[in-house]
């Protein structure tokens, strides 16, 4: 079947211009893994081309290949027409390829100038250099609406603007064909469609655009054309037209999903943390929080709603005792805890709260630990797996761990990978995995940061059954995410932060896009 | 760029360093030929010098004992991300500690209680010397590297005093300690072997050689099998990470350079207690930095530390040797074939690995590898 | 077959070292014999080194360097028919006879000579390491100084404390122009390397300077003074030619210490000068003038 | 008097400082584009080394420099080969060249000129002249202050201020170029430059070469400007505190510079106090005033410098996935 959709897919496409891109017969193996076979993809000039798969389909190993990163084994690749033999970076950007990658390439300690001209510096002298590419840069930026603070350090700038950078930079470079990595992955709703905004200006422009991501959502609503890929192959190519949501989810994941609500209502039961008046001031005596007061009980999720950067981050730091708070109090677990004071990530877990952070790659695991050693991280002490003098049980750890790969189906199923060769979507599976798995003995609280952040839907269907379990399991789950649509999925109560401040709450049946919207812009 | 290529495990800890050693000894070879000398005699006698005798033997394993300490400092260290070049003034302090508590009470204890004793001052003293920079870098964010710097002269200095002004017996041209009551001198591998009826040359090999096995044992197991390692890797590794675990980055920091300090430290028992048997000034030698490089040629696991420790400690006898044997052949040309070595064998280690690499799939090795 | 045995500093450390290797090689020129040699590099080849030697019947060993004192200790006992020789240290053993010498008087003089050559009536002392032998020649030289000109000045500094303050002749160099800066105008070197870098900067700052160990006047002919020769060559020589166990003091009386006055230094080195230094020579042979040692009990009063 | 001392207190400084701030300067680019250098003492040493052979056998200055620049280069090119070419560990790098480095000098030494590793010193016409002093002289006739300035700043040779100069150089390639903005990226996110089409490999060559020429400076100058002939281990460790000052000076150039210069004070300051009679201390032992500086360089880091945090890249040898 897929060698057929293919086939139709291209006579379909007989357009009078050659394809913008067209790759024929990709190869590509790391050792074992055979991460592209037989890969076929025609993109027609001036459309926007989706790519979606499962995490580890593939789909970063072609568009690295199509931008020289990796070197195909096997395959012919030409762009608009010519035969190309792409052999580095160097040659894609000359061919007018650019491309946003999944984790930014940018510099944080450089100003967003730098970073853009960096590799294309227009003169030897950077005074110089700098004039002109502001000067090309700030047309390009009033064309395209692409805003970006130039003067700014990167790493004080928000994701959105990063990402937005990254645009820049590849237009900057004269790309006509744009390849975009998960973009939307970090991105708020509002930043998501402000760049799509910009996406189909720039397709009116006549720039050919790949769009990767597991939103089919945004496929629907921007994509000319999808390409669907499994375990490496291409399993579907299509016009958006002619298919459907649901359509690409069965062929990217081989059977249906639904992502909608479902389960019971909640039925909210004793209050299990408790938090009054949370106040938190940076080191530049900003204040990023501020009498943020929440009650969590068990057998409900909350959702906390909100444009990344309103205080989230801080509001689940504080909560799991990674910061302590200028101000404020909170009860867990029969214990009350003052700023003075503050619970700390070992004294949370022993009062059975748990906590899947934002950030997977800096705090949830140890990138350069076997999985079964970031499997355990925050419970090594415990009992189950250490003995007298701190000496480890290694023995219950690995069995531990590959019991949690089978549970919520990691893969590769192999506890002794390095963490940093997991994928994110898989790397994710695992944290929960390890957050939940202590969850069988008694209720507890839960705190959730971005749950599915770059996962494929047939895991976040995976992932948000999970939270439902424990909900239902009587305990009290926080859900924080920029992804409305997954507060929605999810929520029992949606409490939305603007500028550090609860700026509303609302139960589940009072939340719209517009009402949710609006508490998030900062109305009351 | 050549890729570093992935070689079958055997391969990658057997195979790669023999071929190594066998690319910096030919290259030393070239060079000494040279400089006028016949190769293979030279190498010949590097090899029978450091193994061709009990004595040699007795010597290179003698060596080999202070590079497994200060080896293993670095290593300890290099886990929990700090960069710990003071190992020279924590071994001169550690031999402080020994010589001290030797000089206070070595007439009135046993050597049941003197040795045991000798051990924890040195490993005491040394701890404090690494501990310092540990806590300043944990607290203060002193970089070690210039912390240890600084207290490896500091180190000497004091040393330096207390030899001269305080320590040093009167009437005496030397700035050296009075001779230790044996009650405080280490046994010799030797003595120990001649009571059990073997006979053996008189080295300097004492019983230091097992503390040095058991110091290697011990830090392999704290760092891979307990609590406490695994918690100190992941701060070396991710201090985010490992706060996020419930651990204390800045403690575990002060540990592992306290730790590393400590193992560096005993290098005044080997030539403290074990050789000299009395505090002399100049007794670490280059050591310390030797056992940066010992640390990072056995990839900073106790068991590459040892081989390589065993490597350099060969490179020290074989290379006295030839300087007995071959008139003309000076300390230098030692110190060059050393450096040599250490090039060969440990900067430029994964040169040979490509060709290795093709060779081995050539031989059809490494299907679905 | 006689060896001798070098410590750290090394054969070339232009200082005892070197000038017992020129001992050394005296005695095989004028003998047409060899001799086995080993140069230390780190304490516990002392030890290694002279027990080789004695295995291979090497007769008489010869340590030069006071750190050599202890190992040869044990070696002796163990080889009781081989005749050892150990200069700067003493070893109480029937086969080893200890080599000693009274810098104190050679440095006396050089510091009388110092006093006398110098206008600013300040001269100064920069040591190698702070340890006791150097101490000794700071002492013997501040006497001589005081001896001279009741009212000089002496300055003194010491290198460093690690090994490396040997061969550093760049902080030499500082030190002696922080001397200079002080007043000083005539400098006195016992530091091995570090010394070559005084007595340049002695020369690029037209002030004297004095060598130490070997005859060092022809380094700068015109600023090196003179020379405090201390003459281990000598007691290579003689030891090579025949070990006499005991302790051996070489002092002014034996000369195996004494001020080198060549045509290099001639010009500096007026008539009074000489007559003066003779007289004290004469004195301190005799006893009239008492050189503090020291060693004796550690301070120089 | 006192402005004798000032002023040859500051000369001292100076002149104590030189080597190593060019040694300092070739560890901040080295290790700006990722790459450790604790390599700095064998590369000051050998070219120390090259300078004083040269220099005696050409009796030429120009030549003594060339091969100074020459072996430089060479080292750090075995240096670019080792790490950057095959991802060598960059550390035992360092030692392996300061080891072979501490023996080929003498060696060769003794092979060309049978003095035990020294070399004769190099003739008047290698050495470095004064400079300035005119100027000196009539800057001293200005009262009060005069004598102290003509002493500290003038009449010093051409490689003082040169250093001087090389630091601003220094910056301005790190900060005003094209060249100084890919090597901070490189040392930085390697990645990026690749992702960006410049090669990694090259930069981080050009930032050795320059690497190599800075240290052949640094140890031309111990034979040019310091001792006339070579002595084995001369360099007495100045490359580590070399090291040790270009992380104090934050990877910095003028960071570095300012680094140097304290420790230069510092040396200087405790060799005017040695024999110094303390008020109610009396006489203090001489190893205490020579630990000084080292316990002050503590201090002021742990007091005042805080945290230095290097290049994220630094010693991470830059793999690229095929
Ligand atoms: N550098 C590499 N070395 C080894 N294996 C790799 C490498 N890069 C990718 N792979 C493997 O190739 C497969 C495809 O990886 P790829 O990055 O294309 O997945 P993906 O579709 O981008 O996943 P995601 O949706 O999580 O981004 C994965 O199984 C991965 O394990
Ligand atoms: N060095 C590597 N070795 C082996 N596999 C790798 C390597 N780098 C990446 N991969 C694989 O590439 C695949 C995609 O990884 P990628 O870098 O695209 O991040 P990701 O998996 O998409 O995570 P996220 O979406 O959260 O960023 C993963 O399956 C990962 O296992
Ligand atoms: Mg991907
Ligand atoms: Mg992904």
């Amino acid at each position: 079947m897929p060698e057929q959709a293919v086939a139709t897919a291209v006579q379909t496409t007989g357009a009078s211009r050659p394809p913008a891109v067209l790759m024929q017969g990709i190869e590509k193996r790391f050792g074992a893994v055979h991460a592209n076979r037989a890969v076929q993809l025609r993109v027609d000039s001036g459309t926007v081309h989706g790519i979606v798969g499962e995490n580890g389909a593939g789909k970063s190993t072609l568009m690295s290949i199509l931008y020289g990163f990796y070197e195909a084994d096997a395959g012919e690749i030409s762009i608009e027409g010519v035969p190309a033999k792409i052999r580095g970076s160097r040659e894609a950007i000359a061919l007018g390829i650019g491309m946003v990658h999944q984790h930014f390439m940018l510099v944080d300690t450089l100003s967003a100038l730098d970073n853009v001209m960096l590799g294309a510096e227009p003169s030897w002298r950077l005074a110089a250099a700098r004039a002109e590419v502001r000067a090309k840069l700030e047309a390009l930026m009033r064309e395209t609406g692409l805003q970006v603070q130039l003067d700014a350090l990167v790493h004080e700038l928000p994701v959105g603007e990063r990402q937005r950078l990254e645009i820049l930079k590849a237009l900057f470079r004269g790309a006509r064909i744009l390849i975009l990595d998960e973009p939307t992955a970090v991105l708020t709703p509002q930043e998501t469609e402000q760049l799509f905004v910009t996406l189909r200006g720039l397709r009116q422009r006549g720039t050919t655009i790949l769009l990767i991501t597991h939103k089919l959502k945004e496929i629907m609503a921007l994509c000319d054309a999808v390409t669907v890929m499994r375990a490496g192959q291409v399993v579907l190519d299509t016009k958006i037209a002619d298919t459907s949501i649901d359509g690409l989810a069965e062929a990217m994941v081989g059977r249906r999903v639904n992502l909608g609500r479902s389960g019971a209502a909640a039925k909210p039961g004793a209050v299990l943390l408790g938090a009054q008046g949370l106040g938190v001031v940076d080191s530049l005596g900003v204040a990023r929080l501020a009498e943020v007061s929440l009650q969590l009980r068990a057998g409900e999720i909350v959702g906390i709603a909100g444009v990344s950067g309103n205080g989230q981050s801080e509001l689940l730091d504080v909560l799991s005792g990674l910061i302590a708070p200028s101000s404020g109090t909170l009860t867990l677990g029969g214990q009350s805890f003052t700023p003075q004071r503050w619970l700390n990530p070992r004294t949370a877990r022993a009062l059975r709260l748990a906590h899947v952070p934002e950030d997977r790659h800096r705090r949830a695991m140890v990138l350069p630990f076997g999985a079964w050693e970031s499997a355990v991280l925050g419970h090594q002490q415990q009992p189950r797996y250490s003995r007298w003098f701190g000496w480890m049980r290694q023995r219950a750890m690995r069995e531990d761990t590959a019991l949690m790969m089978e549970r919520y189906d990691v893969r590769p199923r192999n506890p002794a990978l390095r963490s940093s060769k997991f994928s994110g979507g898989n790397q994710q599976k695992l944290v929960l995995a390890r957050e939940a798995q202590f969850f069988a003995t008694e209720p507890q609280v839960l705190l959730v940061g971005q749950p599915t952040r770059g996962v494929d839907i047939g895991a976040i269907e995976f992932i948000h059954g999970r939270l439902r379990a424990m909900r239902d399991a009587g305990g009290a789950v926080l859900v924080v995410s920029s992804e409305l649509d997954e507060v929605l999925a999810l929520a029992d109560r949606v409490i939305v932060m603007n500028a550090g401040r609860i700026s509303g709450e609302l139960p589940i049946e009072q939340c719209s896009e517009a009402a949710l919207g609006r508490l998030m812009g900062g109305a009351q | 760029m050549s890729q570093p290529v992935e070689l079958p495990r055997w391969m990658d800890v057997a195979l790669l360093p023999a071929v190594n050693l066998a690319i910096a000894l030919l290259v030393a070879g070239g060079v000494v030929a040279l400089v006028g000398f016949e190769p293979l005699q030279v190498l010949g006698l590097l090899i029978k010098g450091a193994f061709g005798s009990q004595a040699g033997i007795s010597y290179t394993l003698y060596y080999a004992t202070t590079f497994v300490f200060t080896g293993l400092a670095v290593a300890v260290a290099f886990h929990g991300g700090q960069f710990n070049i003071g190992g020279e003034g924590q071994a001169i302090m550690g031999g402080l500690g020994a010589g001290v508590v030797a000089l206070a009470l070595s007439e009135h204890l046993p050597a049941a209680l003197m040795l045991p004793l000798m051990v924890l001052a040195a490993a005491g003293f040394g701890a404090v010397w690494g501990g310092i920079p540990g806590a300043l870098q944990a607290w203060r964010g002193s970089h070690t590297v210039i912390t240890t710097i600084m207290f490896n002269f500091i180190a000497s200095a004091v040393v330096g005093y207390l030899l001269v002004n305080q320590l040093k017996e009167p009437g005496n041209m030397t700035p050296e300690s009075r001779a230790f009551a044996d009650s405080a001198r280490l046994p010799g591998v030797h003595d120990v072997l001649a009571r059990i009826g073997i006979e053996w040359p008189s080295t300097p090999l004492n019983l230091s050689v097992l503390l040095a096995i058991a110091a290697a044992v011990l830090v392999w197991l704290a760092l891979w099998k307990t609590r406490g390692g695994y918690a100190l890797r992941a701060v070396g590794f991710s201090p985010d990470a490992a706060v996020y675990g419930g651990i204390q980055p800045k403690g575990l920091v002060v540990m592992a350079m306290a730790a590393s300090g400590a193992l560096a430290g005993l290098v005044g028992v080997n030539e403290i207690a074990g050789v000299h048997g009395r505090l002399i000034p100049d007794f670490v030698a280059g050591a310390g930095f030797a056992g940066i490089a010992v640390s990072l040629i056995g990839r900073n696991h106790p068991g590459g530390i040892v081989l390589a420790a065993l490597l350099f400690g060969a490179l020290y006898q074989g290379g006295s040797e030839l300087a007995f044997e071959i008139s003309g052949f000076s300390r230098d040309m030692v110190f060059m074939l050393q450096g040599l070595i250490v090039l060969f064998a440990g900067a430029m280690a994964q040169v040979a690995a490509p060709a290795l690499f093709k060779a081995y799939k050539a031989l059809g090795g490494g299907r679905h590898g | 077959q006689p060896a001798v045995i070098y410590d750290m500093g090394g054969k070339f450390d232009k200082s005892f070292n070197q000038a017992g290797y020129e001992g050394a090689e005296r005695w095989k020129k004028e003998t047409g014999k060899t001799y086995i040699e080993f140069e230390v590099s780190n304490p516990a080849q002392r030890e290694q080194a002279q027990r080789r030697m004695a295995q291979r019947g090497a007769d008489p060993i010869v340590g030069i360097g006071f750190s050599q004192g202890s190992s040869m200790e044990k070696v002796a006992k163990d080889f009781p028919k081989l005749k050892f020789a150990v200069i700067d240290a003493v070893v109480k053993l029937p086969n080893v006879q200890s080599i000693l010498f009274k810098e104190q008087e050679g440095s006396f003089l050089v510091g009388m000579m110092a006093a006398m050559a110098s206008k600013t009536g300040k001269v100064g002392f920069v040591g190698g390491m702070d340890i006791p032998l150097i101490r000794r020649f700071q002492c013997g030289f501040e006497q001589g100084a005081k001896y001279a000109n009741p009212k000089v000045e002496t300055l003194a500094n010491m290198t460093g404390t690690t090994p490396t303050a040997w061969n550093d002749p760049a902080r030499g160099a500082e030190l002696a122009k922080a001397q200079f800066a002080a007043g000083v105008d005539v400098v006195f070197a016992a530091a091995g390397g570090t010394g070559l870098g005084v007595y340049q900067s002695a020369k690029d700052n037209k002030k004297l300077a004095i060598g130490v160990d070997s005859n060092q006047n022809h380094l700068h002919p015109g600023t090196m003074l003179t020379s405090m020769v201390k003459r281990v060559d000598v007691a290579v020589y003689t030891a090579f030619k025949g070990v006499t166990p005991g302790i051996t003091n070489l002092g002014l009386k034996e000369g195996g210490v004494d001020i080198a006055l060549d045509e290099h230094n001639a010009k500096l080195v007026t008539p009074e000068m000489k007559k003066r230094v003779d007289a004290a020579r004469a004195d301190i042979i005799s006893g009239k003038i008492k050189v503090i040692d020291y060693m004796v009990n550690n301070t120089c009063k | 008097m006192d402005e004798v001392f000032i002023g040859t207190l500051v000369a001292s400084t100076l002149r104590v400082s030189v080597p190593l701030i060019l040694c300092a300067l070739a560890g901040v680019l080295c290790e700006r584009s990722g790459v450790i250098d604790l390599g700095l003492e064998g590369k000051m040493l050998l070219t120390a080394f090259a300078t004083a052979a040269v220099g005696v056998a050409s009796g030429s200055l120009a030549l003594a420099l060339l091969a100074a620049l020459a072996v430089g280069v060479a080292l750090s090119m075995v240096h670019g080969y080792a790490c950057v070419s095959h991802h060598g560990d960059q550390v035992v790098l360092g030692m392996a060249i300061t080891m072979t480095a501490a023996g080929l000098s003498v060696v060769l030494g003794i092979a060309w000129f049978a003095q035990g590793g020294q070399t004769p010193p190099v003739p008047e016409a290698v050495r470095l002249s004064r400079w300035f002093v005119g100027a000196g002289e009539v800057v001293a006739q200005i009262p009060l202050i005069g004598p102290t300035l003509s002493l500290a700043f003038f009449g010093h040779n051409l490689m003082v201020y040169g250093a001087l100069l090389l630091v601003v150089g220094v910056w301005w390639l790190l900060y005003r170029t094209r060249f100084g903005l890919r090597l901070r990226a490189a040392g930085e996110n390697p990645t990026m430059i690749d992702a960006a089409g410049v090669s990694v490999k090259a930069l981080r060559y050009q930032a050795l070469a320059l690497n190599g020429v800075l240290s052949a400076l640094a140890g031309a100058y111990l034979v040019l400007a310091q001792n006339p002939s070579f002595i084995p281990n001369m360099t007495a460790g100045r490359g580590y505190m070399a090291l040790a000052a270009l992380i104090f000076g934050k990877w910095h150039p003028v960071g570095a510079l300012w680094a140097c210069l304290l420790f230069g004070f510092l040396d200087a300051v405790s060799i005017r106090m040695q024999g110094a009679e303390l008020p109610f201390i009396g006489a203090v032992p001489v190893q205490f005033i020579q630990a000084l500086p080292y316990v002050l360089t503590v201090v002021l880091l742990a007091g005042f410098i805080g945290k230095s945090v290097a290049p994220a890249a630094l010693g991470r040898p830059y793999v690229k996935e095929r």
